[in-house]
């Protein structure tokens, strides 16, 4: 399967979305410079963690003017699978291809650890590998994470089951505890109305060995294989 | 405008102001053959002061080892680089922003942060972990607490913002800090062996250039500040605080790397201290050749900026680069790939000479060499008296103690010995997915991919051993460092250090410098550990007294194969646990004295450096073996602390706490053997099956090894002696910097 | 002689802000019992080009802030030019 | 009824503004070449009792901003007080 990474300034996951996809998972992966507008013929498009811009600003906000962006939209238009992971998550949804926001944690406080996370909708390309309710330990790395939506976009969010994972504790229980940076609902991850982009916070990227300490990222990995598979 | 301050007369006030002595303007005047102008003093000033100059320490500082066959640069460039194996090698250095974080926490350390990288990344490396090594007053003083969040913040901003690890550090709480915090900062990076650059300026009239962030007004004289004593009116100097910009640092990784990896480049510096004047100067210095720039050429963020300005500003994030012939035009094109400033700004010229002009007409002319050559001095030295005081400590006045409990409690709720989660929890230390052993356990470790070599990494500091005993608390300091590497399986290969003290002029300070640079070059040739670079902080100190004198280690260890890593955390109910080493008895300087009895005082603890060097190669062997399930030194807080951090620990990594029930071994007083702090000693556990093959092993490397009890259940109970739940250890331990940080 | 346009983003009544709350509890603690709300925002300065006409600079300058400075989804702004 | 107190924190001019540098530079690329600088700053709302004077709210906002919304090294601040 063909995977193409986009590339800002400032990105600095893109070498571990580069590594997991080409040394862990054995597919194809093109590095997208984001001045580019060729997105060269992928499956499916990752838009990685960083501080594209600095995160000066407000984080995302700058890099959705980039030209590759305008190339990320037509693509996801036309059904493509697209993901972003943190600052690729703030991107989407500044660009309007995810609902809602990321604002700073409650904490204030940039943080770096494993979290757990429930899988809510195993109907999607990129969680068809889990099973409903499955709990994932995946790190989690930045300071604003802090997931925000209206009511009515909550509202549409539910209706449409487009909340895909949620912060939960070891056993798979949503505990305020378990909220890592004050996230409305717990929402660590969403998708759009067509299922097709797809946004976390955490990092499947830095989650895909043992040695790392979780493997559990892979499955996300995983699904998206497995979507490929399924429509060809 | 520039005429004007061309003609500034050069009064005995104005070199005076410029912290340079009468005999040094006389040994500037003899160099020109004429007098300066005020441009030329400027460069001076800056050149020879401490922080570029190392006038006062220079002489000791040659007297450390710096060679070995991994070396492949020892000091005198940007950071020291060590062969690692299979075409791979490591460059690391530490470095102090002491002074800027006293003023400004946040940017202060922010930017000390930037600098590290940019000593690592101008030699070709890829920096690829980030470490630190913080003092501050005591905690409990509000003042301290935003000094120490701020100072923690920039840290994190900067690394997290670049993307690169930071994996390792340790923050000491100590009233001898209170006014003078150290913030001392070391990068780590790798590098193929092809891609090693230096500092370096040569070939008749390649091109100079000038990249990254603007010139503005910023840091002017911030190298002479850093120079100077702490006072109210330095807090006055402080106009010009540097901003940090960790995303214009980040573009200048990326195209600088790629710039020397495109083999465009004779040589790289960046510009810290001392800016444009240093790079300039020690460019053409160290190529032997010489340097002309006109100053007109930089780009400049302020208008009106006259030559001395513009010379002297320390602007973060910029470089200064010389190209190969017929390169200009491939450089011009990457830098515009990351939408970087560019301005070629001068060429390198045969004459030894920097040159400075400004729009043609020249505004200074002096021998590139003479600005790196600063003045050696050799200060007086006396013993401080307090040394004596401390040594004649009576260990007798002190009653042992009765509830080794609730004294094991309080020493894990010390800021100083407690876990330092609310620190690393704030900065990524797992981008780039290489870290395997994440902050928590002895060192950090990182992999290097594509292959199955290993690095560990630690940075340590004993100021309170040092100010007891400046030479026996260096080793100690060496010791503990590639302790903390051979507990966690590596080989300790090479060392960078920052040497925090304060007045050098002043006899008792010098005293301990003299003494602490012994100790550290005599445990480095006994360990066989090359000292390939570092940094010197002098003058920490405020009219109320000096810092305890400070040195830090940063240590690099290397694996082989870095699946033998080994943490500090017990693994399994039913190991036998093991002591290596002999428990000691002793309370001198120890933290128990301090924090239990409030004396800072007594004998520090006596390293033994050939039976220190047998546990390092123990270790080794045992990891490599694969006999360990965990090892863990007893240092702050002794056995007791040591002991339960392995119950807890794994706790960060989401691995249960595990109880313990272990004897007590030696004879003597209980509190000395429980929180003393003897030194070469390790907490080691096995599966059960490789009790008998360990035993031996130690015994053939010649190392103490006493089978003291085994992992299990839900206390830790040492002896009959005492008993205490391992849940309310691990929350006083994890919660008690979090609590008073809310 | 150029055109100064000041921006002011403020978050929607509606949006939670983390900082703000920080702020105001700091504050409270630190004695100041009458701060009763704190809302954090930014108040950004663009320098635009003399030659523009105010109308043009009015148009530009709201886009701006529309696409960039604020996010419509949680933030509102408005903004003053004035003639330097 | 209360006290709104508007406080807009600078960096002072002499000090290097990444932030603002770096959105100028995007405006550049984005098409908008009028404008010629951005510089970023805070905006911070704070309500204040109504019980207090306007003399007093004075009083504490200046400590407020000088202790805690302004770092008095890189920054410099003013505000407007309105009754409301
Ligand atoms: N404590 C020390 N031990 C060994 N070498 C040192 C020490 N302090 C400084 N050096 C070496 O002196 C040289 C100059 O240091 P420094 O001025 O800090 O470098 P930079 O120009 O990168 O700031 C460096 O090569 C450094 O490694
Ligand atoms: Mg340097």
């Amino acid at each position: 399967m063909r995977f193409s990474v986009t590339v800002f300034p400032g990105s600095n996951c893109d070498h571990d979305c580069e590594y997991v996809i080409r040394d862990v998972m054995g597919q194809k992966v093109e590095m997208v410079w984001h001045k580019e507008t060729d997105l060269r013929n992928p499956d499916c498009v990752v838009v990685p963690g960083g501080f594209s811009y600095g995160d000066y600003l407000r984080t995302g906000a700058i890099a959705r003017f980039s030209p590759v962006m305008k190339s990320v939209a037509d693509f996801a238009a036309k059904g493509g699978l697209v993901v972003g992971i943190c600052n690729g998550f703030q991107i989407l949804c500044e660009a309007g291809m995810l609902p809602g926001v990321l604002i700073r944690n409650k904490s204030l406080q940039f943080i770096c650890k494993n979290v757990y996370i429930k899988v809510e909708q195993t109907d999607t390309p990129f969680t068809n590998a889990c099973k409903p309710g499955q709990v994932l330990k995946i790190p989690i790395a930045h300071g604003e994470g802090n997931y925000f939506i209206d009511a009515e976009g909550l509202k549409k969010l539910k209706d449409n089951r487009q909340i895909v994972v949620r912060y939960c504790d070891p056993e798979g229980q949503v505990t305020p505890e378990s909220n890592p940076n004050g996230s409305l609902d717990a929402i660590a991850g969403v998708c759009n109305e067509k299922r097709n982009v797809f946004g976390l916070m955490p990092h499947p990227d830095r989650s895909g060995e043992d040695v790392l300490g979780s493997h559990d990222g892979q499955v996300i990995w995983k699904s998206i294989l497995a979507a490929k598979a399924g429509v060809a | 405008m520039t005429s004007s301050i061309m003609d500034v007369e050069i009064t005995p006030q104005v070199i005076k102001e410029h912290g340079l002595k009468p005999d040094e303007y006389d040994r500037i005047c003899k160099i020109l053959g004429r007098k300066p102008n005020i441009t030329e003093l400027g460069l001076y000033s800056v050149m020879w002061s401490e922080h570029c100059g190392y006038k006062h320490s220079r002489a000791l500082l040659k007297t450390l080892p710096t060679k070995g066959p991994k070396v492949l640069q020892g000091p005198g460039e940007n950071a020291g680089i060590m062969d690692i194996g299979e075409g791979w090698a490591v460059a690391f250095k530490v470095e102090s922003h002491n002074h800027p974080s006293a003023i400004e926490p946040y940017q202060g350390a922010a930017t000390g942060v930037g600098g590290i990288l940019r000593d690592i990344f101008t030699m070709g490396a890829r920096p690829v972990a980030n470490l630190n090594s913080l003092r501050f007053g005591p905690l409990s003083d509000p003042k301290v607490k935003r000094l120490f969040a701020g100072v923690v913040r920039g840290i994190a901003d900067y690394g997290n913002c670049m993307g690169i690890p930071t994996i390792a550090g340790e923050v000491v709480f100590d009233e001898s800090y209170t006014e003078n915090c150290l913030v001392n900062a070391m990068s780590v990076g790798l590098v193929r062996h092809e891609h090693i650059i230096k500092g370096r300026a040569s070939g008749l009239n390649n091109p100079v250039i000038y990249i990254g962030a603007t010139t503005g007004r910023d840091g002017i004289h911030g190298a002479t500040f850093a120079s100077t004593e702490i006072t109210d009116e330095s807090t006055e100097k402080r106009s010009a605080v540097q901003v940090a910009d960790p995303f214009m640092e980040k573009l200048l990784m990326e195209a600088t790397l790629e710039l020397i990896h495109n083999d465009l480049l004779v040589g790289i510096q960046d510009m810290g201290a001392a800016g444009l004047t240093c790079s300039t100067c020690e460019m053409a210095s160290r190529g032997g050749a010489g340097i002309e720039i006109d100053v007109a050429k930089v780009p400049q963020r302020e208008k009106g900026m006259t030559p001395y300005e513009i010379l002297l500003s320390e602007s973060q994030e910029r470089m200064l680069l010389v190209a190969k012939p017929g390169c200009e035009q491939k450089v011009h094109d990457v830098l515009a790939k990351w939408d970087l400033h560019a301005a070629t700004i001068g060429f390198v010229t045969d004459t030894g000479r920097m040159v400075v002009k400004e729009n043609g007409k020249v505004v200074a002319d002096v021998p590139a060499d003479s600005l790196t050559e600063a003045p050696i001095y050799h200060p007086a030295k006396s013993e401080p008296a307090i040394l004596k005081k401390h040594r004649d400590f009576d260990e007798t006045s002190v009653p042992d103690c009765k509830n080794p409990g609730e004294i094991l409690e309080k020493l894990l709720s010390d800021p100083t010995i407690a876990s330092k989660r609310w620190v690393y929890r704030q900065y990524d230390h797992m981008v780039r997915s290489n870290t395997l052993v994440r902050p928590g356990s002895d060192a950090g470790v990182l992999r290097v991919k594509g292959t199955s070599l290993g690095l560990a990494m630690t940075i340590d500091g004993l100021g309170s051993y040092c100010a007891l005993d400046p030479y026996e608390g260096a080793k100690i300091v060496v010791a503990e460092a590639a302790r903390n590497i051979a507990c966690s399986g590596a080989e300790p290969i090479g060392m960078t250090d920052c040497l925090n003290f304060g007045s050098p002029e002043k006899p008792e300070v010098y005293y301990y410098f003299d003494r602490v640079i012994s100790g550290l070059g005599d445990a480095c040739r006994a360990f066989n550990i090359p000292i390939t670079g570092g940094n010197v902080s002098l003058y920490n100190e405020n009219p109320s007294g000096a810092i305890d004198p400070t040195p830090i280690v940063g240590m690099m260890g290397l694996f082989s194969d870095v699946n033998t890593a080994v943490t500090q955390w017990f693994k399994d109910d039913g190991d036998p646990i093991y002591l290596l080493g002999d428990i000691g008895g002793t309370i001198g300087g120890s933290r128990y004295l301090q924090v239990t009895h409030g004396k800072k005082t007594g004998r520090c603890p006596h390293l033994d450096l050939e039976a220190e060097h047998r546990l390092h190669q123990v270790l080794k062997a045992m990891a490599d073996a694969k006999f360990l399930q965990s090892a863990h030194d007893c240092s702050d807080g002794g056995f007791a602390v040591a002991l339960a951090e392995c119950c807890f620990t794994g706790l960060t990594h989401e691995e249960a706490a595990r109880g313990a029930k272990v004897s007590l071994p030696g004879k003597g007083r209980f509190d000395g053997r429980l929180f003393g702090e003897a030194q070469s000693r390790v907490v080691v556990s096995c599966k059960p099956a490789m009790g008998a093959q360990l035993e031996a092993m130690a015994k053939k490397f010649g190392v103490p090894c006493e089978k003291i009890g085994q992992v299990g259940g839900k206390e830790l109970a040492v002896g009959n002696e005492m008993k205490v739940s391992i849940d309310k250890l691990a929350d006083l331990f994890f919660t008690s910097i979090e609590k008073q940080m809310a | 002689m150029g055109w100064h346009v000041s921006v002011y983003v403020t978050l929607k009544p509606s949006v939670q802000d983390p900082q703000g709350a920080t702020v105001q509890r700091a504050l409270n603690q630190m004695g100041y019992q009458a701060v009763q709300g704190v809302r954090m925002g930014k108040f950004t300065e663009l320098e635009f080009d003399g030659k523009l006409s105010e109308a043009d600079v009015k148009k530009q300058a709201d886009e701006i802030c529309d696409k960039l400075l604020a996010n419509p989804n949680i933030e509102s702004y408005r903004f003053t030019v004035e003639k330097k």
